[in-house]
């Protein structure tokens, strides 16, 4: 990949979906017949670059790295009993998806048109004032829910903002997991995945703790093992932190 | 057939909201005084010429396109049984409080707004988006209020059940904090 | 000149503030659907023959006279300062879904974009291009969102059946919508 293709940042995508259809394009890959290495492999490349370039990187992206990495290690795999139709229901969800999306981002275009035309067409402003009554009641359509809403929601605003309510979350990123675990690993002291992501919490942080983690083992920073399969991961940090 | 600068003032004539003077019109053209005068003379002649409906009116020093007189009878229907007027904002906070807590009485809803209420209830009892639905049995016996079917069909509900709920409109209003793709994991670490 | 009936139909698409459907056009002028039909393409060609800026458009499920597009820049001026701005990318995408879908909820919508979609929902519910439209009946019952006549007017659609068919769509949709990308990875694992 370019440098140049490299400076075409996150922001200019909207979401993992439109970034693999960028990739699919600009490839000329064939959406009907996804190779999950290649489809994984140039999307993985373009997530490695924009976390080298230091660009926050949303959870999204990553959920769709850790999918691709999953299928693109399966399709290496020699294909055991079952194996070879999962793979394929994979692609099939994948390829689905993509161009259920390309579908509805060709229909925004086509939206984007007719809003353009028509921002540009005036109504007359009416006669209501001229030719209504000055009667009170209201107008369907004058006031929505929203506005119902809104009021509600300012005039409970300053009270109570109490400790069960719902706890907001702004979208994780690499760069907040890293800083995270650099507060909470001690050198020399093996700490296991769960105790860092928490437990209970979104399967969006556990893939992001999880690519950092893997991100700081390729820089030296951190050494990973698993004492057998499907046990806990732990984790080290090393004096190259 | 009309030129283009007639063209541009009939444009702006026919969409404005409010009259336009000459000034307003020499400047939204681009031409002079003399121009426009004259354009919009033009366009007076077309429009009662071939008959159209249209004419444009003079009134507190601009111009605007209106409805001749001779339709007036028949433009009024349209505004007839329906009621403008747009609700205060004492009105649409009381709405929202009784709609969210009825039954519910004055003295609630003042509590919550920490301001009389009287003129405000009195306003969409009038309209119908509320209605007295009972008493309270406690001290002094106070009316209670309640939204009614008026108010469905205003915000195009079919159910009062349908009304986004408390967490929902945190959910809808807070901006900038997007709740995750997670959200149904962190509610389960509040039960 | 114009006959009289033409003339009516004017006054009122000119005087309504909502389009007119052809059923409310004879009911206000007490004439039967032939004859209201004959009179709006009389004045169309009227309309068309004196090189008026107006035009009759058909949209929202009525017809409503409007400034032709050439004239936009101009009368654009009028509105600078109390014009909204451009739908985000976000906001036309999820609406697009919306319009396909409805009503659907916000997980659906989520489903097929990939990303939140909590602010797009906010905005398009505060320009009214999309209401609240009721609960979906499973789990957790949530709201679900339909598109509005707002939004017929907004990009000039006569009717939400006319948005044009899609055959990729139609075939994944009947198939059931894709599950979201978290649901996806970890139900695999889990099997």
């Amino acid at each position: 990949m370019s440098a140049d293709a490299c400076r075409i940042s996150l922001d200019a995508f909207e979401g993992p979906l439109d970034l693999l259809l960028y990739l699919i394009k600009r490839d000329e890959l064939d959406i009907y017949q996804i190779e999950a290495a290649v489809v994984a492999e140039q999307y993985l490349e373009y997530i490695r670059k924009a976390l080298e370039l230091d660009l926050d990187v949303a959870s999204e992206y990553l959920v769709m790295a850790a999918t691709l990495t999953s299928m693109k290690s399966r399709a290496l795999l020699p294909a055991s009993r079952g194996q070879e139709a999962d793979e394929i229901g994979e692609a099939e969800a994948l390829m689905r998806q993509l161009v259920l999306y390309k579908a509805f981002k060709e229909i925004a275009q086509d939206l984007r048109e007719s809003e353009d035309l028509w921002r540009n067409i005036f109504p007359s402003a009416g006669e209501r004032e001229r030719w209504s009554a000055d009667s009170p009641p209201a107008i369907p359509g004058q006031l929505t829910i929203i506005d119902l809403l809104t009021a509600l929601e300012e005039l409970s605003a300053p009270a109570d903002k109490a400790p069960d309510q719902r706890i907001s979350r702004p979208v994780l990123t690499i760069a907040e997991c890293v800083e995270e675990l650099g507060g909470k690993l001690q050198t020399g002291v093996w700490t296991t995945l769960s105790a860092l992501t928490g437990i209970g919490f979104g399967r969006s942080r556990i893939v992001g703790f999880f690519i950092a983690i893997l991100e700081l083992v390729r820089l030296g920073r951190l050494v990973l093992r698993q004492r057998r399969p499907f046990a806990e991961i732990e984790v080290l940090r090393t004096e190259f932190w | 057939m009309l030129d283009r600068l007639s063209r541009d003032i009939e444009a702006l004539l026919f969409a404005t909201d409010r009259p336009l003077s000459i000034d307003e019109l020499c400047e939204l053209t681009g031409s002079g005084e003399d121009s426009v005068s004259q354009a919009i003379e033009r366009l007076k002649a077309a429009l009662e010429e071939s008959g159209h409906s249209l004419v444009i009116a003079e009134i507190a020093g601009g111009f605007r396109l209106m409805t001749d007189a001779t339709h007036g009878e028949t433009v009024a229907q349209l505004f007839e049984d329906r009621r403008p007027g747009r609700l205060t904002r004492a009105a649409i906070e009381t709405l929202a409080v009784v709609a969210y807590n009825q039954p519910c009485t004055r003295a609630a809803v003042e509590a919550v707004r920490g301001v009389n209420c009287d003129s405000a209830l009195k306003s969409l009892l009038e309209r119908n988006l509320i209605r007295i639905c009972g008493r309270q049995e406690t001290v002094g016996r106070p009316l209670t209020y309640a939204t009614t079917e008026d108010f469905l069909s205003y915000f195009g509900l079919s159910d009062i059940d349908h009304l986004p709920r408390r967490r929902e409109i945190e959910e809808i209003l807070s901006t900038g904090m997007p709740a995750g793709q997670d959200s149904d994991l962190f509610e389960e670490n509040r039960g």
